[in-house]
């Protein structure tokens, strides 16, 4: 044994750690607990929207005056919901704890490339993400001019706004010194006989994710100094001359422009989709093949639609700016980027529907999640086609439509692929197994309610009502029909919270748990199940380093006894 | 277990884990400075006028600074190649060189910006020089990070080359307090700057004993603070000098340890050199794209 | 690398430097000539590409890297285009005022 | 499709010209969606069911082995195309390229403001006063015309209420004091950022009167309500409440309320006289 087994402190072990599995766990803690969070302020807003200037009960003291929500901390929540849910809650949850914990495990690495810069990431997260939270206690309250900040609302908006663009200046950074890190551990540090294409998709997705993050980000941080400066030193990079605020005419030298900011913005943040959705279509992939106990379908095409996406995802972020007086030829161009980018996708679904062609389906919890991300992110994908059109823009751009669009891809989409990977990856990370009674009624309840959340909005958005209206519509006689959809809903959101109890009860209970001692549950095949105990050990990962012989999916192989054959057994 | 490729090459890369991952973290910069770039075209064909910057900015401190940039990064990958060759004495020349090169560079700068002030020109006054402020600032800030690690190997190994350091920085401190000596000669500030001088001349000497060496950091800390509580009284520029090496003087104390690397493994530690010079040809590039772009056009 | 090899890299750098330091004058020349924008911008440009190309070719050695660098450095350098140009597409594509 | 989409919620009148063809497209991309979401649907609970462990306890290891799927995908960009040429380009082209000139042309300034629109006709003259930002007064004047200038003596200048000739080709010059807001007019299909520093023109023809109009609504929810004005771009705090209304005229109609405005404004002009002169 060569596993490191010198004494360290808590702190050393638990909270400085640069043990990649550990830096993996406090990444989904932190995570977890920002999705919460972020869910809890859109149930207060829920509240607002379904039932307008009443008092919001439970939290209406914290609120103010009356308990009634008012329409400029409506505004500071929705921003906050969306860069907690996007910035704090998916991406460090994907990337930052799926992807540090199972990379090195499953290409046969002993951690990552560099644990230092992997532990700075995290720590620069957790920076990032308190300096968030303090924006809600700065005069004003948090940022209130949405999560895409444009200015320039944002550059005239409270001192949220500040702080806002200081958390992410950290949490940018710390991506980036993830992304270095995934890249370099995926080309560097493969085991013997692991090529490039015998990786797991979850890893190559965590690649591509890597790639996306490492050259769309740097722009939205230019652009975040770039914005700072003018709340700061007074520059107009975002602002015209001759702007009127309040009957108060600005007196910045002016000569700016607001599309610039869209434009970087957009460059990071369309790219940004992409990468909330490629760990998803990773974990779904590993969780499929296991459970159907066949190879994926066509894993080239899979790769290659993969890289492809992620490449086109910089060269259509306009697509969300067609309404800004965009011309014929460059709007011409960003239609057929977005229709083009949509192919790839529809080749991945549809590999992954075909993979489930002749197997034998175990309708097990993780497989029930995986499977409910298929036709949810189907329905989010399709919605993005009629956006991608100019001409059907029109009508939709910026209206709930949108909302339900990409809520759909988001919240039945990755959150449920980010449920599948923490109920088939538990019994790796605790030794322990989950309770199948549970995570099932966590699933069947969350399906529903999560439609009953989402499906109005479409409803509401064809209808044309617009996004981010504190009363949720009802001043606008065109939102009249479909106004009585709010409460439904709303409820449906609460009832959604509830559901998350068979989670939250099921995860104290299975921690609370005996070991089972089992190193494979699941009979997988991919390195981090077959050539380590479960939870892995310490500082190492492997007893002995594995080779790698096979792709990462044999399972049923005509005439091998067992329905899986690991990538590290020789035949 | 030690990660693997650290030092050695993985045969079918052809790399060692730390030049892919600082080619990957140029990458980053590319599209960062890229940002930059691209809001600076977008503003320029924006408007109808844009000031052109040879008016405004002074061409010959910053072709002298491209200059200084340019050596210091020759002189950089001397020192590489230096330690190539396995001439360690070149190697701590040529970095040297780096340094001074690049602390020159920042002085231009500083003389640079403040001259702007002094005219009331301002990153708000227009968007040329709100870009001109935010480029050179954040490469400024590349400049300063680049002295920070090209110091950290530089510096270390060399005991006697540390007494000295500290004691240049000794002799700034002084530097650093004399000029503000006018201002703080009144009233208690006198008292406050006394100490601190007793305790940088005791510090000045002990440095060059090497059984005082340990009380040296802590003599500088106390200088620091002392000094510290004179910041009410300090104003203007040699305030924020000061405070700078006293900063640096911390550093050198307390967080970059006394490394042996190149004793024990001399690949591993040209292999980081070779990381950092390219790092520091990076910065170069990024002015010599800079430099035409907002001083000539 | 042989000490050979590296004495040889040495001379090369040299040169380069040489070159760079004349290129810096040239770009300062120009730019006393006065000339108008557009040439002025694509002469600066050029030279600062050609200065720019010698530093990463020969300081920072990509003249022989590996490829795994290659296509990182070819993906960033796609993407910095996009960045730089197809904003401006849009712009001096958009009904202006 | 597009009458299930009304039945949905898309407003059932379109009352512009380019309205159908908006309508028509998203009618036809749902279509595609609809057939992709129900054939990928059917196969999916298909397998499920018959490829249930239960049922099937031994897995393939071969799988699909035809290239039906590459045929489906190969349709679906074929369709893809189709719209963008058939449909969104066009749309869009005319959209942005044909905006109307001629005398026929209604001009009209919209400058949204935080929380409304300030609408500014050229009156009968046809060219628009100068304004000016020192004149700027939030109350009287929020976008600041000169009245001293020969062509705004007869500028008429509404808060939120926009006037229109019904079957006439209405430009609209949409520009803002201050932050992002979008124009947008959910029954017309009419919807444009106002961006800061821009003058950006919208154009459209209406064509349903509001009188018309509110036959439809009656016996709905919005019953007696008529045309709206929405902001559909996040605008700081009073977002929500950014509302103005439009109302579209036959052409008697919109002379009348041409010609009462002015005496409207000849009146006030005499008060302001009478006022100084007190
Ligand atoms: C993970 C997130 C994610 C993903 C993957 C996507 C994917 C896509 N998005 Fe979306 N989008 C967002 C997140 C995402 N988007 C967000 C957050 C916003 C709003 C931002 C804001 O303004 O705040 C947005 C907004 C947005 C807009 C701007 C709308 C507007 O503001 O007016 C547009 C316009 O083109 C668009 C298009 C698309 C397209 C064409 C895709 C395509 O890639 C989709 C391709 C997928 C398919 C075509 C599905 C294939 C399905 C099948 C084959 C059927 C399968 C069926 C069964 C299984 C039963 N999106
Ligand atoms: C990843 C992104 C993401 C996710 C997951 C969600 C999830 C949800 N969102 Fe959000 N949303 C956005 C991104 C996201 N959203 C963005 C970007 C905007 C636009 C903001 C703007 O306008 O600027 C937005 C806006 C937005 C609006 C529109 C507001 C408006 O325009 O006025 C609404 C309205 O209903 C909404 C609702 C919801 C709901 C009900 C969920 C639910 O699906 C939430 C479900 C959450 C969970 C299921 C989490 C469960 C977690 C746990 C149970 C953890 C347990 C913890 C431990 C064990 C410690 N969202
Ligand atoms: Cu104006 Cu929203
Ligand atoms: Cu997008």
């Amino acid at each position: 044994m060569t596993i490191d087994h010198h004494k360290q402190s808590f702190w050393t072990k638990y909270v400085f750690s640069t043990d990649h599995k550990i830096i993996g766990i406090q990444y989904g803690i932190t995570s977890l607990v920002w999705l919460l969070f972020g869910f809890v302020l859109m149930m207060i807003m829920r509240y607002q929207l379904a039932y307008p200037e009443s008092p919001i009960p439970f939290v209406g003291g914290l609120i103010g005056e009356g308990g009634i929500l008012p329409s400029e901390m409506y505004n500071s929540l929705g921003a906050m919901h969306g860069t907690i849910m996007i910035f704090l809650g998916v991406v460090p949850l994907a990337f930052g704890a799926f992807g540090n914990y199972f990379v090195p495990l499953q290409i046969g690495a002993i951690d990552m490339a560099f644990p230092k810069l992997n532990a700075a990431s995290y720590w620069m997260y957790f920076l990032g993400s308190v300096i968030m939270g303090i924006g809600f206690f700065v005069p004003g309250g948090a940022a209130n001019s949405g999560w895409t900040s444009y200015p320039p609302l944002a550059d005239i908006a409270t001192t949220g706004q500040t702080v806002w663009l200081f958390g992410m200046v950290m949490l940018i950074t710390s991506s980036l010194l993830g992304s270095i890190n995934i890249l370099a551990t995926v080309i560097q540090l493969r085991t013997e006989g692991m090529t490039w294409m015998k990786l797991p998709i979850f890893v190559w997705t965590q690649f591509i994710t890597a790639f996306l993050l490492l050259l769309a980000f740097p722009p939205l941080e230019a652009a975040g100094v770039l914005q700072l400066m003018d709340r700061l030193a007074g520059t107009s990079f975002f602002m015209p001359s001759g702007l009127v605020v309040s009957g108060e005419v600005l007196t910045n030298a002016g000569g700016g422009s607001p599309l610039l900011w869209q434009h970087l913005f957009w460059f990071l943040a369309h790219p940004e989709v992409y990468v909330l959705i490629l760990p998803a279509f990773g974990i779904v992939t590993e969780v499929i093949a296991n459970n159907t106990r066949k190879p994926i379908q066509g894993y080239k095409s899979l790769v290659y639609s993969m890289v492809f996406l992620g490449f086109m995802s910089f060269v259509v972020w306009a697509h969300h700016m067609y309404l800004t007086g965009m011309g014929t030829s460059i709007g011409a161009f960003f239609q057929t980027t977005t229709m083009i980018i949509s192919i790839p996708s529809v080749v991945i679904l549809t590999a992954l529907l075909l993979s489930l062609w002749g197997g034998s389906i175990r309708f097990n919890t993780p497989m029930l999640f995986a499977l409910g991300f298929l036709p949810m992110f189907g329905i989010g994908g399709l919605t993005g086609l009629p956006l991608g059109l100019a001409a059907a823009d029109i009508h939709l751009h910026d209206t709930y439509y949108v909302i339900g669009h990409f809520h759909y891809i988001v919240a039945p989409g990755t959150i449920f692929a980010l449920f599948a990977g923490i109920y088939y990856w538990f019994p790796k990370m605790t030794g322990k197994r989950t309770n199948e009674m549970l995570g099932k009624l966590h699933f069947f309840f969350s399906f529903i309610f999560m439609n009953g959340v989402f499906m109005p909005m479409f409803i509401q958005g064809l209808a044309g009502v617009s996004r981010r209206l504190w009363d949720g519509g009802e001043i606008y006689a065109h939102a009249a029909d479909v106004l009585y959809l709010n409460e439904v809903m709303s409820v449906s959101a609460w009832l959604l919270g509830l559901s998350q109890l068979f989670f939250i009860i099921n995860m104290i209970i299975s921690l609370k748990g005996e070991k089972t001692g089992e190193a494979n549950p699941w009979d997988a095949t991919t390195l981090d199940w077959t050539d380590t105990t479960s939870p892995p050990l310490g500082h190492g990962n492997f007893e002995k380093v594995p080779t790698v012989y096979c792709g990462p999916y044999e399972y049923s192989v005509p005439g091998s006894k067992e329905d899986f054959t690991p990538q590290s057994k020789k035949g | 277990m030690d990660i693997p490729f650290t030092v050695k090459n993985r045969p079918d890369t052809g790399l060692y884990n730390g030049k892919l991952g600082v080619w990957l973290f140029l990458a980053s910069e590319v599209m960062l400075f890229g940002g930059l770039f691209s809001a600076y075209v977008f503003l320029r064909t924006g408007v109808d006028s844009w000031p052109v910057g040879a008016d405004i900015l002074n061409v010959p401190l910053a072709t002298l600074n491209t200059m200084f940039l340019i050596t210091s990064s020759v002189t950089m990958v001397m020192s590489w190649a230096s330690l190539k060759l396995n001439d360690f004495k070149k190697f701590k020349l040529y970095a040297g060189l780096t340094l001074l090169l690049a602390c020159l560079f920042l002085v231009v700068k500083y003389f640079e910006y403040t001259a702007k002030f002094d005219h009331h020109l301002f990153p708000s006054t227009n968007n040329f020089l709100g870009i001109y402020f935010t480029m050179t600032g954040l490469h400024v800030l590349h400049v300063i990070g680049g002295i920070f690690v090209i110091y950290y190997y530089w510096r270390k190994f060399d005991h006697n080359h540390r007494t000295l350091i500290n004691n240049i920085f000794c002799a700034l401190f002084l530097v650093a307090i004399f000029t503000n000596w006018d201002e703080g000669i009144k009233g208690y500030e006198t008292t406050n700057g006394l100490i601190s001088i007793v305790l940088l001349l005791v510090a000045l000497v002990s440095s060059r004993k090497e059984q005082f060496k340990l009380k040296t950091k802590y003599l500088i800390l106390g200088t620091f603070f002392v000094g510290a509580l004179g910041i009410f009284n300090f104003h203007g520029t040699g305030y924020y000098l000061f405070l700078f090496l006293g900063l640096l003087a911390i550093a050198d104390s307390f967080i970059f340890k006394s490394n042996t690397t190149y004793e024990s493994d001399p690949e591993h530690f040209t292999n980081r050199i070779e990381i950092v010079g390219l790092y520091w040809h990076f910065v170069d590039l990024v002015w010599i794209f800079l430099f035409p772009v907002l001083y000539l056009l | 690398m042989t000490p050979e090899e590296v004495k040889h890299h040495i001379k090369t750098y040299v040169l380069v430097f040489v070159a760079l330091a004349f290129l810096t004058v040239v770009t300062v020349a120009i730019s006393y000539l006065d000339l108008s924008v557009r040439p002025a911008v694509i002469l600066a440009l050029i030279v600062a590409s050609i200065k720019g190309s010698l530093v990463a070719c020969y300081f920072m050695h990509l003249i022989d890297e590996k490829v795994t660098i290659y296509w990182t450095l070819l993906a960033t350098v796609a993407m910095f285009m996009v960045l730089m140009f197809v904003p401006l597409g849009t712009m001096l594509n958009h009904t202006q005022m | 499709m597009l009458e299930i989409l009304q039945k949905l919620g898309l407003p059932k009148v379109s009352a512009s010209t380019q309205g159908p063809g908006i309508d028509h497209t998203i009618s036809l991309t749902h279509w595609l969606m609809l057939i992709l979401f129900i054939g990928w649907g059917i196969f999916f609970i298909y397998t499920l069911i018959r490829f249930r462990s239960s049922n099937n306890p031994k897995a393939e290891y071969a799988g699909v082995r035809n290239h039906y799927s590459s045929y489906l995908e190969v349709a679906v960009a074929v369709i893809e195309i189709g719209l963008l040429f058939g449909f969104a380009f066009p749309i869009w082209a005319s959209r942005v390229n044909d905006v109307p000139v001629g005398p026929e042309v209604v001009e009209i300034r919209v400058v949204g403001q935080q929380f409304a629109w300030n609408i500014h006709y050229p009156g009968s003259d046809g060219v628009f006063g100068k304004t000016s930002l020192d004149l700027v007064d939030e109350a009287e004047n929020p976008i600041g015309i000169d009245r001293s200038d020969d062509f705004a003596k007869d500028d008429i200048f509404t808060v939120n209420q926009m006037h229109i000739p019904v079957n006439t080709p209405i430009n609209i010059l949409l520009s803002t004091k201050d932050v992002i807001h979008n124009f947008k007019l959910p029954e017309l299909r009419v919807s444009q950022d106002a961006i800061p520093g821009m003058e950006i023109p919208v154009w459209f023809e209406a064509t349903m009167t509001s009188e018309e109009f509110l036959k439809t609504t009656e016996g709905t929810g919005r019953e007696g309500k008529g045309f709206e004005i929405a902001c559909a771009q996040l605008c700081g705090l009073g977002h929500y409440r950014m509302k103005g209304f439009l109302t579209v005229h036959n052409d008697e109609g919109y002379s009348a309320w041409l010609q009462k405005e002015l005496e409207y404004l000849e009146e006030e002009e005499d008060d302001d006289w009478g006022d100084d002169e007190w």
